[in-house]
């Protein structure tokens, strides 16, 4: 089920990404929340409200602006058999701390010789879509997947942003979670807890035949209403949810490939040196023969995310766009 | 800790003592009677005016910021300054137009003291191609490359070592001019500013360092991001001359300012000002405000720098009755034809979204 | 030429890299070359040795270990008229200075509507192959060819290494350049000052017929060595030498899958995400007609680099590696 | 400014001075006469011979890894500490089995000091799968989870944030123990360290801040990387208990790190201490070292902590004639006994390369 639907019992994504926070420190002392404002403030999008109030301060750790100290800390306190969760407030300010997770977290476990793993759980909000501008809109988890070491996932539907913080926790080494902030307000009924949800696979969300559109995160809702507009047309588009983007399940985009013999990749990165490149490449290299198209990528123009909003909404992939690109792919 | 604070002054033994005699040249137009320095030029009675209303204007600015918000007409991220303006208008005093201005997100009040025109900054809010960064920034990026206002930052702390880049090229070519880089008490806790503080105070750059303590970074009460929480006397630490000051105060904030920048154009490296003060708003216009005490607010608002400034100069009898009226009539006006005007300004075309990425034509994608 | 030639009158790619800087130095004076130990101790790959000599500690300057602020300073300084060169000493630093790189330099100037140009150049070492372990061998150049504003070089030849420095300090705006480490004692003669170093094209460093050996910077002589032995085997590869990463040159890539239809691209990067999944990914979009066999990466296991030679060796392309992937192609 | 230096108190009027009272719970084998409190217990000579015999080792080990840098055995970075093994073994004196070490890329004293055993160490450096990071570490990069040594760190303050981790899971667990992070004066400029301080000094955390300001970062004096050079005294404006120690006096460094791992057990927060010191050597293997003055070189050298604790020995007559010649054997076996095993042990199979990239099995690539 997709966000975005509405309905009697109906809660939201962020409310399910609180609920999965409850659960694991409920379930385990040794997991605590820090980052800046997730304790007295509730968190800069509201996801930790009142768990200060129930874990108390020594649980629930606002930390003074310091990126790269607290993602470290976090660090360190893996190391030391803790289960922290630390929340960067968003992709933008993640930069500071690049350094930690790239040279300690995602490489202590090997460069140790397999002594020191890191079971770090590390949450950031991360997107354009609400005229944040330049410094504010950076799609920047195709960078992170790009690092061994370390899982990247990215809960795209209310299931996964209540469900995959469970296994994120017991993965034994760091995974980094990407909440796109245009989801947070996306509501709808919460289907009863999947058999567990899963980090290692990707989610056909709709199944077609015609062609494949593979996205992600915030880029999900779009690709699904692109289906629909497609479905008017007499296209058949099936949608691949990556979910997890490091690993990437490469069985299941090739799979879908094989199925439908086209491909667009969405991903609201800007289109150079993004994850959907990495896509397209798999693509065309692993079902080279399977293709009747070129792939087609749609992704963020080249340029800082402007404020204006129709130099914004310009500069976003759009359904028009992925409709568009689909129809490249058919026709 | 009582929101009544007086000036202070601290000094640790290397620190270098603003020379009296430096000349501190000056961008307020309005008349003050000339003294032997800086401490000696107490400003007068029209000059008090012009502070008032500089901070009036910004007040009212911002106050309709929050009407066009709710309206949907400003959109994005926007922190007011609002119970903060005798920061910005206290520090511009000591300014001249050759001087460089760094500041944050939260800088309306910069961008108007700078003297970028209230129109040029609403066009901004409303992303009209007229607004002071052609509409692509919005009220967290107000650019005026004329004015040397180089922003505007939104990544806390991302602006000072940027200022310091400035200083160094005035201190490269030997121009006496200063570099300001406003910044809050939460940006104290990143590392970026502590290595640019040793890197100015080791390459004595003429930086002046403007800490807007306003007790909260977001949500979070300067006890509880700072260890330590006597700003100044930390940035002395580095060998800076640094002290603290009742940034609630437009005289005091201009006083200090002035000595700051003179000893800055004299060449004694860096000064950093601890400016204490409080925003009456939320952090931004999403913040429902759950941490802060309501007693701690009022306390706070009894301390608001335009009533200050007001009873002071009613005391002094410099305030006649008509006047102030005069003036909110006057600063509505210019509010209202900035309203205007960026109603009018045309939006930017969506075909020149590449236009700027790249000083040369636009990157094929 | 490449690298590698001995010659009566040889220089090397760091003595090249020294002349370059000496002449800018020279001839504007708005030049200065600023950065951790580029002084006194001659830069921590002796690449500026005797610069401060010659230009004084104003012009040469040593900073603090404190990557973020004199990147910093350099875009502030650059923003004032200035034109700084920023020497971070590796690749590996810089994500310290990240956040300066891609929210200030690469976004002031269409951010501020045009206003506010960075003429900034930035020099770093990067890539593995000197034993030096995990957090020593990064190769990210692939991360800074996708932010939108900046552009990025990779100097490969001796030549190049002398004269890609004028162009880009004429540059109106940041020049990232991405200086190999195993390059720098690389020796042959300097050919005269070709007539003017390009910073928008990629060069044919061998023509080929069968397929195209595409690379840029440590990894162009490999390239040219799998060239030679598969010469032998009879397979005739084009080297093409991207040298500017952003903005990719995708005519000269197109162009010569146009002559081969085959190609492998060679990058040291981790294959995920990596330069060369970009690269791939274009070649199966535009050239989706031209091609006659999957395109082909090779890149760096997916580790972070071990110290051991033999495993650093397994973890890096080798010219075994490139002459396997064009054999799959053309086979 | 003079080598020969004496410890120096400095404290902040913020700052708690450690309880006379700590207990200290020590690492050390040797026999040492119990006294009433850390300051009073006074190691005798038995303990004395033991710290003059760990720096010896350590001196000794890196000599021998220069002769194999050379012959090409070993390769990579390599950061020799010799002149600096008093800050190393004074320090470890002070840390029980349970405290964990935090280190940088020029820890092969830090590790030789915490007990990883001589023949680990060699092998790591030789990349073999008996090393102490199974070869894949190489010299910057000594782990050792048992012994609580997590490494060996090649990014400038980078193992600082991680250190303060450690010692908050600490913290939260109630658990009395000390997490020890050495770094040097280059890393005193890093945002990191700065930020970690405040954190750790505003969490009240059990860390050991271990400062070796051996006066230069690479070609780079402390004059020229900071402003204020007394480290010491800009540490404590984070309200930490901070004062600098004679880094060539072993005894003096013991002294000290009881006194502060004393105050951290007992719950006064992060301590911070300043070890000034020397490197004899260039910075690495590849560092002509053309920026430090001979006779600056010389004037340490006559400070060499080794000979200082010799002759204070030899002064007391606590080193019978034959004793350092047989230690001298002793060391020299194992230095020996060390390399003959790492040449022997074998190399990892290329095969498994991807293992440990993950704690799963390795990811399809
Ligand atoms: C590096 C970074 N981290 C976090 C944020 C989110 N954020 C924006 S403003 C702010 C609080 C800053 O407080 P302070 O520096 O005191 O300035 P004030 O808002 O009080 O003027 C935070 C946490 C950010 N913009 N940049
Ligand atoms: C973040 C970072 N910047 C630069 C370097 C390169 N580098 C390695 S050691 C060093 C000097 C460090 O000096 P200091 O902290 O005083 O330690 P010392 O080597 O003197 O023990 C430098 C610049 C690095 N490893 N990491
Ligand atoms: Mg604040
Ligand atoms: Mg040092």
């Amino acid at each position: 089920m997709g966000p975005g639907r509405t309905d009697e019992r109906k809660t939201t994504y962020r409310e399910a990404l609180r609920e999965g926070l409850r659960e694991a420190m409920r379930s385990d002392d040794r997991v605590f929340l820090m980052g800046e404002d997730v304790g007295r403030y509730g968190g800069c999008f509201g996801v930790s409200l009142g768990l200060l109030e129930e874990f108390g301060p020594e649980r629930v750790r606002d930390t003074p602006l310091s990126e790269s100290a607290f993602v470290g800390a976090g660090i360190g306190a893996a190391l030391a058999g803790m289960r922290p969760i630390v929340e960067i407030m968003t992709v933008n300010f993640s930069l500071l701390a690049l350094d930690q997770i790239l040279n300690n977290a995602a490489t202590l476990l090997h460069m140790s010789g397999g002594q020191l793993p890191v079971p770090l759980v590390i949450r950031m909000t991360t997107g354009a879509g609400r005229q944040l501008a330049a410094q504010h809109s950076h799609s920047l988890e195709g960078w992170y997947a790009h690092i061994p070491g370390i899982r990247v996932i990215a809960p795209a539907t209310l299931e996964d942003a209540r469900h995959m913080l469970a296994p994120a926790l017991a993965d034994p080494d760091p995974v980094l979670i990407f909440e796109h902030g245009v989801l947070y307000n996306a509501s709808g009924e919460l289907g009863p807890p999947a058999a567990a949800v899963d980090l290692d696979h990707a989610a056909v969300r709709r199944s077609g035949t015609d062609i494949s559109l593979i996205t992600y995160g915030g880029s999900l809702p779009k690709a699904l209403m692109a289906a629909d507009e497609l479905a008017v047309d007499g296209i058949s588009a099936e949608v691949v949810d990556l979910r997890t983007l490091r690993p990437l399940d490469g069985g299941t985009i090739a799979a879908s490939v094989a199925r439908t013999h086209r491909a667009v990749v969405v991903d609201e990165a800007w289109r150079t040196g993004s994850l959907a490149a990495e896509v397209s490449a798999r693509i065309a290299e692993g079902s080279f023969y399977e293709l009747d198209a070129p792939v087609e990528r749609v992704c963020s123009a080249e340029c800082p995310m402007p404020y204006a909003r129709r130099l914004e909404e310009a500069a976003l992939p759009q359904v028009t766009d992925i409709v568009a690109a689909a129809h490249r792919a058919v026709d | 800790m009582s929101p009544a604070r007086e000036t202070r002054t601290r000094k640790t033994s290397k620190t270098t003592e603003a020379p009296k005699t430096a000349k501190t040249p000056r961008a307020s137009k309005s008349v003050r009677k000339s003294g032997k320095g800086a401490s000696a030029d107490r400003p007068g009675a029209a000059h008090r005016r012009d502070l008032l209303h500089a901070m009036l204007r910004i007040r009212r600015f911002e106050e309709r910021c929050v009407e066009l918000y709710s309206a949907a007409k400003i959109r994005g991220f926007v922190h007011l300054y609002i119970g903060e303006e005798a920061v910005a208008v206290g520090v511009n005093e000591a300014l001249t137009a050759d001087d460089a201005v760094v500041s944050t997100y939260r800088e309306h009040g910069h961008a108007l003291a700078r003297g970028i025109p209230a129109e040029a900054v609403m066009a901004e809010m409303y992303g009209r191609t007229t607004g002071c960064s052609g509409g692509r920034g919005g009220s967290m990026h107000l650019f005026d490359a004329n004015r040397r206002f180089y922003g505007g930052n939104a990544i806390v702390a991302g602006g000072i070592p940027l200022a310091a880049g400035l200083a160094l090229a005035d201190r490269m070519r030997g121009q006496p001019r200063v570099t300001c880089c406003f910044f809050g008490d939460g940006a104290f806790a990143e590392g970026e500013f502590h290595e640019t503080a040793n890197l100015a105070a080791l390459w004595h750059l003429p930086l002046l360092l403007v800490c807007e303590n306003n007790r909260y970074a977001m949500g979070t009460a300067l006890e509880r991001h700072e260890a330590q929480t006597d700003l100044a006397l930390r940035a002395a630490s580095y060998g800076m001359v640094s002290w603290a000051v009742d940034g609630m105060d437009a005289e005091a904030v201009e006083t200090a300012a002035h000595r700051a920048a003179g000893g800055i154009r004299a060449g004694a490296g860096p000064h950093f000002l601890e400016l204490r003060t409080y925003r009456f708003r939320a952090h931004s216009m999403y913040d429902p405000d759950r941490y802060r005490d309501k007693a701690e607010i009022e306390r706070w608002k009894a301390q608001d720098p335009i009533e200050r400034l007001t009873d002071r100069m009613r005391e002094r009898g410099e305030l006649d009755d008509k006047e102030p009226a005069e003036a909110e009539r006057r600063i509505g006006d210019e509010v209202d034809q900035a309203v205007e005007a960026a109603e009018q300004a045309p939006e930017e075309s969506s075909e020149s979204l590449l236009r700027h990425v790249t000083s040369t034509p636009a990157e094929v994608s």
